[in-house]
């Protein structure tokens, strides 16, 4: 209850407030920013305001990955930069079958960004965090001129502990795998860019984005037998596909029919000319493993959050390393096109 | 070398014409159609409804069919 | 959906007619035939040859390089579809104008471009016009509106081209002309009615699955009876007569003439642009824009493909030097574009 | 010497090349880029190409560490942004008495950077982490579009081990503790001052900008009776002197005229109407010990590389707890200032 | 150092006259003396007074207002000397007119902005013109430059003072006074001996520790014989006559005018603007700034502390809601601002 | 009230003087100051040289307190 009313009265006094470079400048405003905002959602035991957090290493092998965001705008619906910078490195680490333990998280903030939108940012990371079971241990912040940076970036690093017996990379897809993606995609990736660019298209897209450690372990649980496991982010499911194929040196056959994707992502595709394959998920996995596993892992992600949806897609296969082959709707089979490039919308 | 799109006609109003695509609407113009309804089906290019469509999905191509045979 | 059309499909793949070459005209046939993997259902003695009816590969160098000068040395904000954004210019594409400063915002449509001009009237605006039949009374539209709204801060950049000079300049390299359906949907189909007695003949042809299927074994059927034809087969879009609206408003608006082809020359009476009185609209006369010498790389054989003389991978640096993410030649940009498609979808 | 052909064929190949946004699409680009320069400087068996590093953990406590960098402009006498990013890390680990083991660096890159400078920034990297005998295991990169980040910034973040038996941190300053400058103050900030605004002021000043692990270590393999150690980064010495005093709850008392400050920088200095205690050091540690180890301390610091100008500044009090007082020039005591805000010179 | 002036200091400590008031007029004397800690020194009996000798601290809300008026609405860009950058206007200080978008560029002096100026011609260049004798001179010169050189984009928003009004104004409110030197070069020391015959004592003093307790020593010692007196303490510097040619050339272009001092109120004729002939250069008459009624903060009593009349301590807000990190009156915002020496450097 | 800096010049050319404070250059004007030598002390505030200095330290201070005593 006490709690309740500090934290009104903390929220109160961001109302109206900007950062400033001074907020930047290491002295006492910077830690006062530090306070009012980050300790206050980022607080645990591990959090350090020294130079850095004294940790419990892992047992066993780490795994660690970073990522920077950049989001524009930084929100949109379904989320914000914070939660996606959360979700980003928890399903980094995920993915290498890693439990995520710890998080660090440094800010980079234009000279007059909104106290209240960063609150908003740390909240979001907070929740977050939490759902995910990873602690924030280190942070940084600085604040850069105004029209030196838009708006807000954050990079966070995350540690993770590997369960023993998994092993799971991009080089370890096999022919007679199945392929599966834990929901519809696309998602993040139009969601942004019907927010970002003013192209006057109204649809009920939200992103994807969501912690997927849960979902990993999930699947852990439930067999062993596991290849390869991958968020299908930058590039979308076309480009992580492409990736795996190059790294294992096999062939990827995907069935198109067989594909969820939102009939809303799918028209706006068709508006803009673009493909959902290519679309940014931040909430998806693509999972690759023996196809005798494949209804088992299926049936344990459609009862968890994020992966009611999971569908098997196809299935590896030994011709044509490095390509991916779509089986198309008249029964053909083509190459699924290299992505390649900037995310274009067009006419033609 | 036009991505055309098949959207529905939800709501019109003078010279403009709000079209559906699964979910996602976008207002085009409707200057180029006469006479056009909530409910019909358009051909939407670049921001225009180019051609009003008599059947919404491509079936009348088995009466092609038919008749070529 | 496979099952329903064998009989397209079994008329296409059982054909044992004379040789026969068929020109997709359009690029988003071109584009859909590849998706559809359509090429490997045709007997060898049916040839399909990827025609120029893609705006962007049929855009000259020097266009590119009069929208580069408008951006860089106008400081004009460009409004563009994204399709034009890679092409590469005589130095410079407009993606590497943007990377040194100028402004390129990428829009859905003309109108948006207006609107963008409307709402910025502090900024200079140019659309990059391009595209045939189907996308000419777009543009037509967003200059009548920028005169009804005294929109003094818009105008376009002019590509625009119409079909039927190309139909007659292309006479000699196809048997058949597979029609694209929305250039039809604007001039309806008399013209190629009356091309059927210069013995060219044609069918328009949608674009699902099913249309192109349909379309083509229509094609071949009264191909083997030796007589010039011409099908619609796109009747739920395309009429006889077109859309007289868009006529209409694209001769209030603009006049013939000649237009150079990348590759294929200039093509007398083949180009649009704005008449006399609505000059201001025409950014090529407000800024007056230098005359471009426009340099395309020599290697390039972008003409002879478009022609139908040769395959993409006839040319010397296909694949190699010219690559999506690197392309040398228009046709190797758009995702329409015969080399490109070649190349993405993995066809020698 | 044939890598070092390989070398220089790599080289060739970035110049007059900027960074594009296909760079940073996810594809094929990003790959290249990756290769082309990140592989090309930071390779070593513990570096992923996939969503993680996998790592072995450090025995013992394990130290983390992040830090976003920002400086503009990028490169500066002395060093670049390149360098500067592994410096602070290493420093911030090696403060905690911690071993640097493992570094994960994200870039945000501007369109349009050019590809050499990208490539100065990298070999600069690569050679600041291996004398500090750390690894690069993880990268991000992430193109910015032009005008949405200014230049380059760049994230490091730090694993490191912790030496058994060293416990130092801000809140264990003790009174009667000496207090150490490992070299003269405030060179970064000036650097950086004169570097970044046009104030028309032509002094030999360079960073200070250096990797002080084996400062540290040398510093512990003399004496494991240390307190504090700190690197007087962002505000400068001042600053951290005045964090020290509050977490500590100790009043600090340094002598002005034993304060090592370069000429140059005290000429800028009274130029510009600053102090130099609260310009940034890049390359200087604070050090608190018992004034017993004061001087084995200095003496162990004079024989490394960046430290030859260690001296004894101040000592640590219990009058006036969380305050720094100066001896001054005139035998007074006087309060140091308290820092805040941004540095910000000044006519009066 | 002290040793050497051992007597000086003991003429002061043993100072047992009759209670005097001391009022150091000059900022950077304020600044000195509290980093020196001389109020230590000083018997009771010996009363230091802060003068209004901070152009800052004298600049009144409307001053800044009318900057940002320019900054925001008129999209000029503000050259400015450090100081003004964060003193709070009625609403917004020029730091938070740089959040929003405003472009303040920082300057070493005057001539540096008339060079920007010049090298930025299709920017609006204003110059914040405040300070007094010593400053102006360097104003006078950008503009005459300017004039020189044919620019018309730099003009100066003036604020300018003369010493002399004041020590009238403030004649009552101490004993002594300790004139500013830097002035005194400027105007020579006549006025000062002048004041004499109206019984107004004085010293003009240096601003090395050495010269400031010389001042003061010789300040206390002829107080004590009881008559009025000056003595010119910093004859290296100041001479009788001061620089003829700063003040042809300030007269040259500037004329007395009323001016108001923040907390003081209006002094008839302790102003400066420019003469009507270089009315083009006065950025009030080119770009019709309106009249701003600056509204300053009703609970500061920066006007009794210049005018020593209380200390900043009786200042109801002081330490609380006004610190220097959040300023509430301009003595707050500068470093040589009593409010902002009685605070950094603890006295009560 | 202003932040003074003594400096040595170092070269002098028309109405420009450039000034050393601790190996810190900057070029300053010297209009207001004749006859100005290199190896000259001068004040140096907001640009400009505003005084020639005589001493180029504060020893002088040492005579005032002789007469003063
Ligand atoms: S491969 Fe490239 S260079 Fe060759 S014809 Fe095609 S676009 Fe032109
Ligand atoms: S403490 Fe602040 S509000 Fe009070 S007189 Fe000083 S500057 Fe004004
Ligand atoms: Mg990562
Ligand atoms: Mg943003
Ligand atoms: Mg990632
Ligand atoms: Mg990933
Ligand atoms: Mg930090
Ligand atoms: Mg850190
Ligand atoms: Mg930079
Ligand atoms: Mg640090
Ligand atoms: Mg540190
Ligand atoms: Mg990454």
């Amino acid at each position: 209850m006490n709690e309740y009313v500090d934290n009104e009265a903390r929220k109160a006094k961001l109302v109206g407030k900007t950062v400033t470079m001074a907020h930047g400048a290491g002295g006492h405003q910077t830690s006062e920013l530090i306070d009012m905002i980050f300790k206050a959602h980022f607080d645990n035991p591990d959090l350090t305001a020294d130079d850095a957090a004294v940790l419990t290493p892992p047992i066993g092998k780490m795994a660690v990955s970073t990522d920077g965001f950049i989001v524009s705008p930084a929100f949109y619906p379904g989320g914000n930069i914070g939660k996606l910078s959360i979700c980003g490195t928890v399903n980094d680490l995920s993915c290498m079958g890693a439990k995520p333990l710890y998080l660090t998280c440094a800010f980079v903030i234009e000279e007059g960004f909104p106290m209240e939108k960063l609150e908003e940012i740390a909240e979001a990371m907070e929740k977050t965090a939490k759902e995910a079971g990873v602690r924030i241990v280190s942070g940084d912040t600085k604040v850069a001129g105004k029209g030196q940076v838009d708006g807000v970036f954050i990079t966070t690093t995350g540690i993770g502990e590997i369960t023993d017996g998994v092993e799971v990379a991009g080089n370890l897809a096999k022919p007679g795998d199945a392929i599966i993606v834990t929901g519809d995609i696309g998602r993040h990736g139009c969601t942004i860019l019907l927010a970002r660019e003013d192209f006057g298209i109204d649809a009920d897209v939200t992103s994807d984005c969501a912690p997927l450690w849960g979902n990993v372990k999930a699947v852990m649980d439930a067999t062993h037998e596991l290849h390869v496991i991958r968020d299908a982010t930058r590039g979308g499911v076309g480009t992580v596909l492409y990736e795996i194929a190059g790294q294992s040196q096999v062939g990827i056959r995907l069935d198109a029919s067989k594909i969820p994707v939102a009939p809303e992502v799918r028209g706006v595709c068709g508006m803009l000319g673009l493909e959902p394959l290519y679309l940014a998920c931040e909430g998806r996995l693509v999972i690759m493993a023996p196809k005798e596993q494949a209804q088992t892992i299926v049936d344990a992600l459609k009862v968890c959050p994020y992966s009611q949806d999971a569908a098997i897609i196809g299935e590896v296969t030994e011709e044509q390393p490095g390509k991916v082959v779509m089986l198309t709707e008249i029964g053909t089979q083509a190459l699924l096109p290299q992505p390649g490039g900037e995310l274009l919308p067009r006419i033609c | 070398m036009c991505v055309g799109l098949s959207a529905k006609v939800v709501r019109i109003s003078d010279g403009t014409a709000v079209v559906d695509a699964g979910g996602a609407k976008r207002s085009v113009s409707s200057e180029l159609l006469e006479d056009l309804e909530p409910g019909d089906y358009v051909m939407v290019h670049a921001g225009i409804a180019i051609a009003k469509i008599t059947d919404e999905d491509d079936s009348e191509t088995d009466q092609l069919m038919e008749e070529l045979l | 959906m496979s099952e329903g059309k064998k009989t397209a499909r079994e008329i296409i793949e059982g054909y044992d007619g004379p040789a026969v070459r068929i020109m997709e005209v359009c690029g988003t046939h071109t584009h859909e035939i590849f998706r559809l993997g359509i090429r490997k259902l045709l007997p060898k003695q049916v040839e399909l040859i990827s025609g120029p009816g893609c705006p962007v590969c049929v855009t000259p160098v020097s266009y590119i390089d009069e929208a580069v000068y408008l951006a860089l040395e106008k400081s004009v904000t460009i409004c563009t579809f994204g399709d034009l954004v890679r092409v590469p210019g005589s130095k410079k594409s407009l993606a590497d104008a943007r990377s040194e400063g100028g402004k390129i915002h990428i829009v859905y449509s003309p109108a948006d471009a207006e609107k963008y001009a409307k709402e910025h009237s502090e900024e200079e605006v140019v659309f990059l016009s391009v595209g045939f039949e189907t996308t000419t009374p777009a543009g037509c539209l967003s200059v009548k509106k920028a005169k009804e709204e005294g929109i003094t801060n818009y105008s376009m950049l002019i590509a625009n081209k119409t079909m039927p000079q190309a139909y007659e300049a292309l006479k000699g390299s196809a048997d058949i002309f597979l029609y694209p359906g929305h250039v039809n949907a604007i001039t309806g189909t008399k013209l190629c009615e009356e091309l059927v007695q210069e013995g060219v003949s044609g069918v328009v042809a949608g674009f699902t699955a099913k249309e192109l299927l349909t379309a083509l074994a229509v094609a071949l059927t009264h191909f083997q009876k030796g007589k010039p034809f011409f099908v619609n087969c796109y009747p739920r879009v395309v009429t006889e007569e077109g859309s007289k609206e868009a006529q209409r408003l694209v001769d209030t608006l603009m006049e013939a003439c000649d237009s150079e082809w990348r590759g294929l020359g200039i093509i007398p009476g083949s180009g649009l642009r704005l008449r006399d009185e609505w000059g201001m609209y025409d950014a090529r006369k407000k800024y007056q824009v230098p005359k471009m010498e426009g340099r395309a790389n020599p290697a390039c054989r972008c003409g002879d493909v478009l022609q139908g003389k040769c395959k993409p991978s006839d040319c010397k640096v296909f694949g190699k030097v010219c690559t999506p993410q690197h392309p040398v030649g228009a046709c190797m940009v758009s995702g329409e574009g015969a080399c490109s498609a070649y190349y993405m979808y993995g066809r020698e």
